[in-house]
């Protein structure tokens, strides 16, 4: 193999998509300072997008491991998160404790409904992609109902006026607002690192790595790498991916909470409807395929995405006074997910 | 040969089709007709504006002016024919009057002031652009939602 | 028959090669007008090789075309696509069905060929747009079904149908073309019943009163006996006899079939004689449904310490007893191993009561392709006996031990001599004949005491061949490992078994010991072919 | 014969399910059934054209066409320079429809193409392929029209000088199709020219299925590599079932935005292929399996659901939004309930014929053994 070759070979392996998109955000990087946005504060952006997204974007790679595809089915796991949250703050807890007793109200639902979610994604193997975002789209939309309908009374989530019903957006003040970004938070001039978010995320991120290289993480990768070598080898695969499944959804029962700690608000009723997508793409951006994902995959993927989602709509609009951002961001996630769906390659199987 | 003949076929229907969206221009263009009872002057001479006018389009009153007042009409095409029912003075008898006048295609809206048309003046006396004027709600900067959430009241 | 006619295919010194692998020599064949010649031989012998180079299969083309010339009429012709052999009056019915499953069989019949009926539309938007001529449809499928001469309802739906009707409506389909002049036919009552064989039959005389010639494939003998002209025989890519087949007989094909000069005979080899040992595993009563290899009833003895040859022709059922044992597919009856009984259909007791299973399907059961050797070599090692790990908190996290991995991997790169750039390739990367390796390292890693290997040599080259036939019997030898060796090759059953079971029509038509003469094998593989 | 009936029952159960949510919910949201025939007779009007577009592709076993949106962003553009130029009425109407067909030609291709090297996940492909779309025809509407493509009317443009409005007027096309011969029996009006265009559609698509390309697309839909080796072009006949998908998806999109009567600029086209998908598999339908009486019996069950439900709600919860919520969650469960369906099915299919194999050999196995024991 030339030279040549072999740089048109990881090029194609790395993916046109992909390339433009590192490069536009490279450009823009570049860019920025000359259309007078302030790097820093840009940079410091990124920083805390990061931090909220990561977990979201972590939440995909357990189900691409054994084999059961892009998680669309995100959703589920974060109206579990929702459910942490808002019975957390029911319940009265305040502060820090009310983001400990999200995360542990919030386990009990991710199980369960993880695990239906698993075995219903068992019985339709090879469909799970399609199915997965139906069953996140059905689950939002039956909780539209509940939360419209299950006995809240807190007088910080309820609508005023009737007393019943959550509101749509509910502050976080006084609950879990920056519960973790506020952990040793360090801030030099116009930069501000969450440091409490990034230390949360590095240790689910170690957890899932450390998880990965454990027997039962071993057969989960054989698991989706070719299923009829580990059934032959003796694995339970429809345990496995059962298994993978609690995972991710546990994850995204997590990450939402972070990602509201972050935010400072919780969003409830068609907010979680979409947010499959971004994760979808990040994680793509970031390298991953349909059935290969790895924790670097999610780091340089989040970073990129929420890169593009936090630096065009400055730089654009300081450079030519159209804010595009909405646009490059649909046709650069959509299109780098196409990408991914298209690709023969994906799958050596 | 045969892919030939096809040619020709496709070619035909692709005109075929031309041609309808080059009649569907011409038939379909639409006019916003705006009739003024209004005093008017052209070249020194005034028009007295009548007592009430009403104005009939395909047998039916789309607008009933009095004195001073302005009506509209939608137009399809670049024929305007109405009926206008002119009462000159209050309590005299309506005497109507049949007109057909040619719309210049490149104009959304017209005014015609009634006086001078009926004075039998000619086109460019009586026939004046529309110019919308904009309203200080227009210049408000309008969101654009692309919010997908959204749930369609409507299908 | 008339006799009188110039032929109407001749092939001339038919050459093919696979990378290589010589799998044609110099073949040379005459068919006329309406004769019908039996085409017989083993699996591999290269009877759909030549057949698919008749017919223009494009994997021929792309595998470096073929040697030698094809007339047909008189007529040079080279196809490289079926689509030009079957415009030039050759017709194909395959093993696998080509057939839409919720089409009727007259549909079926014309699929793309169908009558149409003008219509103005299509003047515009091509001619796609006719509409079916669904009377001349039914026409035309009627006089196809009259001219096979077996009666099929050819307003079926192919999906309710029985298998023999789909067969005959695939026949019918290449009757229904104007241009059929040759007909092949690929072990056409393979599926067929009884009765339904005997329609086919006559339906081939019929054909060939017509003046349509037929190359029939198949092992049922007698069939070839019943109805063809002719009869040719091929073994190993070679053609070794082509007589009439009033000349010959059932046992004289049988010996051409199978009766190899043997090679590898003068070297001489021990056969052990293990009817003392005990018995290790006792299969009785066993079925699998394994699609295309069914086991029916199935009861057979492995000595402890031998090497047991499982043997017989494609489709059989050999390879069904080691998948039907391990879990693979669906089976039933009763394997006692050791005294133990072995509950079915879960490979993981299986692989707990130390067998090891070495998959014919390399590349879909046996690998990772995307791993790594270390993944491939460890992994059920890992998986089933916990080797490999290293354990904290009381065996509570179980870590990968990287370093373990790798000296076991090494360790066998070197034995099986795995041709590979570090032991952290992808297997994907590998030629056949290492993934092949590959495999036996991860069944050695497992240390079984009863190990399965399912078509070890099955697509790799000579030189590979022999590596893995010679490690197999190091195995046996140095660990005492009790072997279950299945392969379509005789030769090499015959080379490395104690031995071998010849499995016919899914059952076991008998057992014998590996130097015995290949004609007793060949007796015994065609005897209950169905 | 069993076999089949069941198959029917499982068919049926969509329909008989929301027959019962109709029969619950009518009589609670108080309203008459003029209003609610009516509402009805609109809707299927309004709608029955874009249901359509959906048949063809699940003809060729492409599944359900997500990707229709794409031929309704195609009319959207069209209507959108349509009512720039100032084109009234129904010429305006078939100025649209003609300037739609390249647009949706286009796209069809591109996303034929596409799902072509998606075989097996057409569905999911279709649908990402939606929103990718949709990128890039907020790129045209809002930053090119008006900088890019000229757009004259200030009613129409952003104040900003280039993008289209959040809602554009389409006052002067409102209903006029359904308006002409239209005609009027007890109080329910009947677009009637509207309806002459659907059954005349439906005749197309029956006809289609009768002509070489319709048999090409069923036998591509069942099994792809059997009507390679008979010599279809596989994946041509694959992208033009998409093209017309997309073509007659625009057509109905400008029937339906000629009945609303405005186009939501941004949003319009965003929920219509979910809710066509679950009206269709509400009549009956599946992922493999489609005719045109699925689409009008899905019309109206579904449409009288959307109509009754968030009446019934506010009447049963005293809340509206329940029911809002309610319909939405019955379109999403719908179309999962039928994807799930699918799916298993497939699985299903695959291991009945495995158990009749295991019969045969268990039967064949009893008869051995009793042959043994004789012998």
């Amino acid at each position: 193999m030339t030279m040549k070759e072999r740089i048109t070979a990881s090029l194609k392996e790395f993916g046109l998509p992909r390339l433009i998109i590192t490069g536009f955000l490279v450009l823009l990087l570049i860019i920025a300072p000359f259309v007078g946005s302030d790097l820093p504060t840009q940079i410091s952006n990124i920083i805390n997008r990061f931090s909220w997204n990561g977990i979201l974007v972590l939440a995909m790679v357990p189900m691409v491991h054994s084999g059961c595809g892009l998680n669309f089915g995100l959703p589920l796991g974060i109206i579990s998160g929702l459910l942490g949250a808002t019975i957390s703050i029911e319940m009265g807890f305040t502060g820090g404790m009310s983001f400990v007793v999200a995360i542990l109200v919030a386990t009990p639902f991710a199980l369960v409904f993880g695990s239906l979610y698993g075995w219903l994604l068992n019985k339709i193997k090879g469909g799970e992609m399609m199915i997965a975002t139906y069953v996140g789209f059905s689950s939002v939309s039956l909780m539209c109902m509940m939360w419209l309908v299950l006995p809240y009374h807190s007088p910080n989530m309820v609508w005023g006026l009737s007393g019943k019903g959550l509101r749509t957006t509910i502050s976080l003040e006084g609950y879990f607002d920056q519960a973790l970004a506020g952990i040793a938070q360090i801030n030099i001039g116009n930069i501000s690192i969450p440091t409490g978010t990034l230390l949360f995320f590095a240790l689910l991120a170690f957890a899932i790595w450390a998880f990965l290289h454990t027997k039962t993480g071993t057969a989960m990768t054989a698991v989706g790498s070719n299923p009829k070598f580990a059934k032959a080898a003796g694995i339970n695969v429809d345990r496995i991916r059962m298994l993978s499944v609690v995972m991710s959804t546990w994850l995204a029962a997590v990450g939402i909470l972070v990602y509201e700690q972050g935010f400072g608000f919780i969003q409830l009723y068609m907010a979680p409807f979409y947010m499959a997508l971004p994760a979808v793409s990040a994680i793509l951006i970031g390298g991953a395929s349909v059935n290969k994902a790895s924790i670097m995959n999610v780091i340089v993927g989040t970073i990129l995405f929420q890169g593009i989602v936090t630096m065009t709509p400055t730089v654009m609009n300081n450079m030519i006074h159209m804010d595009m951002s909405e646009v490059i961001r649909i046709i650069a996630s959509m299109g780098m997910i196409l990408f991914a769906l298209t690709r023969k390659t994906e799958a050596s199987r | 040969m045969d892919k030939k003949r096809q040619l020709i076929f496709r070619g035909a229907a692709i005109l075929i089709i031309l041609a309808i969206a080059a009649v569907m221009f011409v038939i379909g263009r639409g006019h916003t007709i705006y009739f003024d009872n209004k005093t008017a002057e052209y070249d020194g001479k005034k028009y007295e504006s009548f007592y009430k006018v009403a104005v009939i389009k395909d047998k039916e009153k789309v607008a009933k002016l009095a004195d001073d007042e302005r009506g509209m009409a939608d137009l399809m095409g670049q024929t305007l024919s109405v009926t206008l029912e002119i009462t000159d003075e209050k309590g005299a008898d309506p005497h109507s009057a049949k007109v057909s006048m040619p719309i210049p295609y490149s104009l959304d809206g017209i005014v015609i002031n009634i006086p001078e048309l009926m004075a039998g003046l000619p086109a460019e006396a009586y026939m004046t652009e529309f110019v919308p004027v904009a309203t200080s709600e227009d210049e408000e900067e309008e969101e654009v939602v692309i919010d997908e959430f959204e749930i369609t009241d409507d299908m | 028959m008339d006799t009188n006619s110039a032929p109407l295919l001749k092939m001339q010194g038919i050459k093919k090669d696979f990378f290589g692998n010589q799998v044609l020599t110099d073949i040379n064949l005459e068919l006329k007008a309406g004769e019908v010649l039996g085409l017989c031989g083993e699996n591999g012998a290269g009877k759909s090789t030549l057949m698919k180079i008749l017919f223009g299969a494009t994997d021929i083309a792309e595998t470096g075309g073929y040697g030698g010339d094809i007339f047909l009429d008189g007529q040079k012709v080279s196809f490289s696509s079926p689509f030009e052999a079957i415009e030039a009056g050759i017709g194909m019915v395959h093993q696998e069905f080509s057939l839409i499953p919720g089409f009727d069989a007259t549909e079926n019949i014309l699929l793309n060929r169908e009558p149409e009926k003008y219509n103005f539309i299509s003047e515009i938007f091509g001619e796609r747009l006719n509409t079916l001529d669904r009377g001349a449809m039914d026409e035309r499928a009627r006089e196809a079904v009259d001219k096979m001469g077996v009666a099929i309802d050819r307003h079926m739906m192919i999906n309710t149908m029985p298998v023999g009707h789909k067969q005959f409506t695939e026949i019918a389909r290449e009757l229904s073309k104007e241009q059929l002049k040759l007909l092949i036919l690929d072990e056409p009552t393979a599926v067929l019943t009884e009765r339904e064989a005997v329609a086919l039959l006559d339906s081939i005389k019929n054909m060939s009163e017509r003046g349509i010639s037929v190359i029939f494939i198949t092992h049922r003998l007698q069939e070839i006996l019943t109805v063809c002209d002719t009869v040719a025989v091929m073994r190993d890519g070679v053609l070794v006899e082509c007589v009439p087949s009033s000349e010959t007989s059932v046992t004289q094909i049988t010996k051409r079939m199978v009766g190899r000069e043997m090679a590898g005979s003068s070297e001489k080899r021990e056969i052990r004689n293990n009817d003392d040992a005990k018995t290790i595993l006792k299969i009785e009563k066993l079925w699998v449904d394994m699609p295309g290899e069914t086991v029916r009833n199935v009861t057979l003895d492995v000595k402890e310490g031998e090497i047991l040859g499982i043997g017989g022709l494609a489709g059989q059922g050999k390879l069904g007893i080691p998948n039907g044992i391990m879990g693979l597919y669906e089976a039933g009856g009763s394997v006692v191993f050791d005294g133990k009984e072995i509950p079915l259909n879960s490979p993981r007791i299986c692989l707990d009561s130390s067998f090891a299973f070495v998959s014919e399907d390399r590349r879909g059961v046996g690998l990772l392709l995307d791993e790594t050797l270390e993944w491939n070599v460890a992994f059920p090692a890992m998986q089933i006996q916990d080797k490999f790990l290293k354990k904290y908190l009381g065996g509570l996290i179980k870590w990968r031990d990287e370093k373990a991995i790798r000296e076991v991997t090494e360790k066998y790169i070197d034995e099986l001599q795995i041709k590979c750039t570090s032991s952290k390739q992808n297997a994907k990367e590998l030629s056949g004949g290492n993934q092949q390796k590959v495999c036996l390292a991860k069944a050695f890693a497992l240390e079984p005491r009863l190990l399965f290997v399912s078509e070890p040599t099955r697509g790799i080259d000579v030189g590979a061949k022999a590596l893995v036939l010679e490690a197999l019997r190091r195995f046996n030898r140095e660990s005492g490992v009790t072997v279950v060796m299945v392969s379509s090759e005789l030769e090499e059953l015959r080379q490395v078994c104690d031995r071998i079971a010849i499995v016919s029509g899914g059952r076991i038509s008998g057992i014998l010991p590996a130097d015995s003469t290949t004609e007793d094998f060949g007796t015994l593989m065609l005897k209950g072919v169905r | 014969m069993k076999i089949k009936e069941k198959f029917n029952l499982r068919q049926a159960s969509v329909p008989i399910m929301f027959i019962l949510i109709c029969a619950v919910c009518i009589p609670l949201s108080g309203l008459s059934p003029k209003m609610l025939i009516n509402e009805i007779i609109t809707r299927m009007g309004r709608n029955s054209f874009l249901i359509l577009s959906l048949l063809i592709p699940i003809m060729a076993g492409m599944g359900l066409n997500f990707g229709m949106t794409l031929g309704a962003m195609a009319a959207e553009i069209a209507l959108i320079l349509v009512c720039d130029w100032q084109i009234v009425s129904v010429p305006g109407m078939i100025l649209a429809a003609i300037i739609s067909v390249p647009i949706s030609v286009l796209l069809g291709i591109f996303c034929g193409k596409i799902l072509n090297r998606a075989k097996g996940r057409e569905m999911i492909t279709s649908y990402i392929m939606a929103f990718f779309v949709n990128g890039i025809y907020q790129l045209i509407v809002l930053y090119l029209m008006g900088k890019v493509i000229p757009i004259k009317h200030s009613s129409i443009k952003l104040p900003r000088g280039y993008g289209i409005r959040n809602t554009v007027s389409l006052l002067s096309m409102r209903q006029k199709l359904d308006n002409m011969l239209a005609i009027n029996v007890a109080g329910v009006k009947i677009p009637v020219l509207t309806f002459i265009i659907i059954a005349v559609m439906c005749f197309i698509i029956i006809w289609f299925r009768r002509t070489k390309l319709g048999q090409d697309m069923r036998a591509v839909g069942q099994d792809m590599d059997v009507a390679r080796d008979a010599g279809i072009n596989v994946e041509r006949t694959r992208i033009i079932s998409i093209v017309i998908s997309t073509v007659l998806a625009g057509l109905g999109m400008i029937i339906y935005l000629q009945n609303m009567g405005n186009i939501a600029t941004y949003t319009a086209h965003s929920q219509i292929g979910m809710f066509c998908i679950a009206a269709l598999l509400v009549g009956g339908a599946s992922v493999d399996k489609a005719s045109i009486g699925n689409v009008f019996l899905g019309v109206i069950l579904f449409h009288t659901m959307f109509i009754v439900a968030p009446r019934a709600g506010a009447y049963i919860t005293g809340d509206s939004m329940i029911g809002e919520y309610f319909r939405v969650f019955v379109s999403y469960a719908v179309i999962t309930v039928a994807l799930i369906m699918y799916e298993t099915n497939k699985r299903k299919a695959k291991s009945a014929a495995s158990m009749k194999l295991k019969d045969a050999q268990d039967s064949e196995e009893t008869q051995k053994s009793a042959d043994a024991q004789e012998g």
